[in-house]
């Protein structure tokens, strides 16, 4: 559809068929969804191991959604992110040290140890600190699509949020002035089923959250989560509408998360049939039995093991990192200084 | 409403989480105009809440006393207090104390106003159960926003810190009237296990017998000649724990809980501050413009003659939470840094 | 459309073969609309003079909402309102000298003189004190509706708003909850075209308030605000469905007011053309040409006689009413006080 | 940037509304990143902000820098978070102080937390102008809630009260790279007569030349050696006029206006308490939990042995704003009730 308030659905399978995708550049998307899947499962690992304080949000299951869209982006283009932002973090190319660094509370993680597995972020990327307000992206991306559209640039910002989030004051206030301004913004829902443990048809009577966009006069595209070439190129094409101010767009993306909605939840919210259905569509999975008709097992499992050293890499680099200084917690709320930085 | 005396020796000791979870079933027994609503409070194999504390609670009383939300913390607090207009108890829930910025316009303009504009027509009966304290999840998820809320005019604020007074204040809450916000620190729960509160005991004794603590009364929780120190949460664990320490050094500890911090139980401070001559505030919110600003305020008003010593306030630094356990551990109060004060404080 | 999902347009004038109300209950309808009309001009002049003090947000032109709405309601039955409340207030029967005490500040006020214009309101015949927070009021009614539903009562309760508050975050997430809880609710827009001196159409790609009734799975309805039969079967048709648990209903009243913002605007932000096109459309005169057919002259300036008379009454009343003591200022903030209500 | 002395007398005098404006449109001159947005700033023929503030910029900058918005507080304090983000100076507005409760998350968890959970990566720039104050509107338009944000570590709070120092700090603010929150008071305008300010001169001098007030600086009003009075708004002015009449009955008192409130400007306060030995705080957002709290703890801390006296706060009653101007008198701090503090003070 073509309007800018319909809502279009596209459907499973529907992007395979896109020339614009070399077989090495599948075969990267592949290496890149499976270094998030094989992250989230090491850090899980390693925070039951009491190597990770914290909490964790982890998105296994989710890694089309990250990976299709962060792959139509430039480096200069931004995102935002939620309490699950491992994955957006290594798709928008959060340096992996440095991600699994912040999540061990080191020195060299991304945020100096201050930000955590719910603040994963890097502006030398175009990630801002991750917001683990659920909805908080959906207000602040707007500042910066208006600072591109002021500025002139012609940079895109992606508001990764979830189905919950849309039943959030802050989705209806930010895609609504976004609309107004054209900004050059697209927000990526991805609706997981589950707001935590609340399903999300228990939380709104639409089944589909880009059924809303027509509420604001944007178009909504309903995409196949699981594909990670359906996502990047519906992604594809929002972010050029956004690019040349036809935008925003709202994308839903249909997906799940396989682990829980943070450490420790045994999922007792939903049946293990419905999470065997999704297994079956493990966009990992599927890629890689694509990618096996046209590329011989050694260089898929190549691929597999570079993943491995790279992770193995970056477990050892945040383990040896040093702890930050305990003093360094009292600074840096603050650009300019008056006065003392903070009470002694 | 009977009002128990201090908890007595007894057999029967309980968590927060569970002395909560009884205190909201007694009183959904006692009045069916009492009801939980929020997110993740009820749903089917879920979590009971954010902590656990509703685990159980939807087997007993069903879907429409437990009503699971949307994540809209506008509307969960805008329905509480519409309902509570109406004549029903509402006890909403946000998950985390750090999301009630989502709704302060509710609370602050609506909530906390509603029965002065009415000119006492109307009043807001309800209790938000908000979980406080810092645990390692950094800026977003570890505020202790309770000061906000003290300075407004219209809302009752109440701190409980172990289990007795948790169950009698949460009642009492309930009854109340008024619209009641009640912080719990997530560590002191006791419902993950006790390495999270470093060893601590996280029960207490909870009788059998229904009662009530009434809410404006702060409690003794030590009893000592020399100094006064005003605690709250993991803040009046790590007082009780200096103070043990400052015992052997012949300083007698005065410690203590205030349980409500709006309004703040006067007499009892004041008295024992007239009696020490020396006051140290303890607690995990920041201090600048902090609830010690306030006590420490009000006791140089009122008590100036008596002060033999600087008010020394510890209190989470001025900054963002960090979520690094080193640097956390140097935001919040230490036991280190309270003993530190209490030293100074007695030798000035 | 009777689909949950649609947007319903009311021609003007569809109402006018209504059966349900006879010659004398347009009469009243009238005589209510003109008690608001005289109420809000004889205020804004006793402004002006000094005798009420503060500020003044009013709804010359609105009349028909407020008295059309109201009238499908029962005294039982609630409203919520904004910083615009009188006609409201007048409609739902709140007592014409408590309401003009109020203005006046006096202790004879429905709020002792302590809300004033943008908080009136009466619990004794279903008001609440009006919210003057833009959207404030779109979250509170929830609760008033589920009060409804937990204590079955067949109870309803209107929330009106203004088009302007149809952006705020309030909107979306009242709306949303009490469509996933299926609350006896009426949100009634009134759509005056502007949010204070900002049009609609600037703030909204969307036209009309009612299209965003599908992104919540409710009805919406376009409604000719500017006729109270109109308005008046439109809000009895919302009412019926809210009352047996098929709403809540978003109506959108078009509508205008004729005055400006508050007092002392002086409305440069719109075309005395435009101001002159809905004069034609004024509400009082339209009903007061059909009734004329009916009725004499006579009987229809004895109508305005009574309403004047009224208001003198109502004026005289705030007049002599004694002011609030000056203490009364700090008590009324808790109901159950413990230690001092207040600081001395 | 050329930090100017306190003001001199000349001839050039300006309203606050004037000063705020001036400064604006010459920061919007000197940096193409500075621009507005809000509600009813720029519409043709519209009100130039709720206080007329902004008239005739939109006819020099364009609607590319004075941007409407809907009625959204959230959207427009995460616009300008966002655009500061990305290096940008915005100055938001949101009409009324009592409607930053509606987006109290974007300022508290996102514009106060970004630079730190960044690890000073990043940065927030950006002002937002606050009107605050009683002026018969009732309990939704008339707070002055400076103090939640006092308690927010991140921010910056800054409280005018006379042309000179609106404009030296405004421009200060706008070129800070930190979120600052900008209060001034209604009445203080000067746009809407003198009389709503009971006959007092709203102007000021206001140099032609370009001139700079710090941040973090607070000035003495009135020099005086028998107690300190620190006040802001209209306060400071009773607060001036109480000390004419305490003249006459031999009561030196030195007048502080703190201009800013976070950072406090301890130096320049403390000094006159340990010269005076007496301190009175006036303010009129409500006593328990206000700014004057944390000041009086501070004070009892740092100079308790110079103290003379208790500590004396006047503020707003601790009640929603009634609107009945009798009632509205009773609540904010009068004139007559701050002297009768300072004549409290020293005699204590
Ligand atoms: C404002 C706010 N409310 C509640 C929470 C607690 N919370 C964290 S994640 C979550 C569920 C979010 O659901 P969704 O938006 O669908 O994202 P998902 O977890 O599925 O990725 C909740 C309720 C929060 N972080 N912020
Ligand atoms: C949260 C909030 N933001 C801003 C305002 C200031 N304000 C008062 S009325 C108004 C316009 C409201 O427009 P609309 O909702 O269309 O109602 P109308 O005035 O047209 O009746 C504004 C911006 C407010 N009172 N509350
Ligand atoms: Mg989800
Ligand atoms: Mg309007």
């Amino acid at each position: 559809m073509s309007s800018g308030t319909g809502v279009e659905r596209t459907e499973p399978g529907a992007a395979q068929g896109s020339a614009a995708v070399d077989t090495a550049h599948e075969l990267d998307l592949y290496r890149r969804m499976l270094l998030i899947r094989r992250f989230e499962e090491q850090v899980y690992l390693l925070y039951l191991r009491g190597e990770i304080p914290g909490t964790l949000h982890q998105s296994q299951g989710q890694e089309a959604v990250a990976v299709g869209v962060c792959d139509v982006l430039q480096r200069t283009d931004w995102i935002t992110s939620t309490h699950r932002p491992h994955g957006h973090a290594l798709a928008k190319g959060v340096d992996l040290r440095a991600a699994m660094a912040e999540l061990f509370g080191k020195a060299t993680g991304c945020c100096g140890g201050k930000g955590g597995s719910m603040h994963l972020g890097d502006p030398s990327v175009g990630m801002l600190p991750a917001i683990a307000i659920v909805g908080g992206g959906n207000t602040v991306v707007t500042g910066l699509g208006l600072a591109f559209k002021l500025m002139k640039t012609d940079q895109v910002v992606v508001c990764f949020f979830g189905d919950g989030a849309s039943n959030e004051g802050a989705f209806h206030e930010g895609l609504n002035f976004a609309a107004v301004q054209h900004l050059p913004i697209v927000f990526a829902c991805e609706n997981n089923l589950y707001g935590a443990s609340t399903p999300f048809h228990q939380t709104s009577l639409v089944p589909d959250v880009a059924s809303r966009a027509p509420a604001y006069g944007v178009r909504g595209e309903i995409v196949d989560g699981m594909d990670v070439l359906a996502v990047r190129e519906a992604a594809g094409r929002a972010v050029a509408e956004a690019r040349t101010g036809a935008g925003p767009v709202l994308l839903e993306f249909k997906t799940y998360r396989f682990a829980g909605h943070s450490r420790g939840d045994v999922r007792g919210y939903r049946s293990r049939d419905e999470e065997a259905e999704w297994k079956e569509r493990d966009p990992i999975v599927r890629l890689r039995e694509r990618l096996a008709v046209s590329l011989s097992e050694v260089v898929l499992d190549n691929t597999d093991a570079q993943v491995e050293a790279a992770l193995d890499d970056a477990v050892e680099f945040a383990r040896q990192s040093p702890l930050p200084r305990a003093e360094d917690a009292l600074t840096g709320a603050y650009a300019t200084v008056i006065g003392k930085e903070s009470t002694p | 409403m009977t009002v128990a005396a201090a908890p007595a020796n007894g057999e029967r000791r309980l968590t927060i989480a569970e002395a909560l979870r009884e205190a909201i079933a007694e009183e959904m027994r006692h009045d069916d105009k009492v009801f939980l609503i929020g997110e993740d409070v009820g749903v089917p194999g879920g979590f009971g809440g954010a902590f656990g504390v509703y685990l159980g609670l939807t087997e007993e009383f069903g879907h429409d006393r437990i009503i699971d939300t949307p994540i809209s913390e506008k509307a969960i607090a805008g329905a509480a207090i519409g309902a509570a207009l109406m004549g029903m108890r509402p006890i909403p829930d946000l998950q985390y104390a750090d999301f009630l910025f989502e709704c302060m316009d509710e609370l602050v303009n609506q909530a906390a106003k509603m029965r002065y504009m009415s000119n006492g027509k109307l009043s807001v009966p309800m209790v938000l159960r908000c979980p406080v304290g810092t645990a390692n999840r950094g800026a977003q998820h570890g505020q202790c926003p309770e000061s906000y809320f003290v300075h407004v005019p219209g809302l009752k604020v109440v701190c409980v810190s172990d289990a007795y007074h948790a169950k009698g204040l949460l009642k009492s809450a309930v009854r109340d009237d008024d619209p009641v916000l009640f912080f719990e620190h997530k560590l002191l729960y006791g419902s993950k296990g006790r390495e999270q509160a470093g060893g601590m005991d996280l029960t207490a004794h909870v009788p059998e017998e229904e009662y009530f603590f009434p809410i404006g009364k702060a409690v003794v929780k030590r009893e000592g000649t020399s100094v006064t120190i005003v605690a709250t949460h993991m803040s009046l664990y790590r007082s009780l724990a200096a103070a043990e320490e400052l015992a052997r050094d012949g300083i007698q500890c005065e410690v203590i809980d205030p349980l409500t911090l709006l309004p703040f139980d006067e007499d009892t401070i004041f008295a024992s501050v007239r009696k020490t001559g020396r006051l140290v505030i303890a607690h995990e919110d920041t201090l600048t413009g902090g609830w010690g600003a306030e006590l420490a305020a009000r006791v140089a008003e009122e008590c100036l003659y008596s002060l033999q010593a600087p008010i020394r306030r510890v209190a989470s630094h001025d900054v963002p939470l960090p979520v690094a356990p080193v640097m956390e551990q140097t935001v919040v109060p230490s036991q280190a840094r309270i003993k530190a004060a209490i030293q100074r404080c007695c030798e000035g």
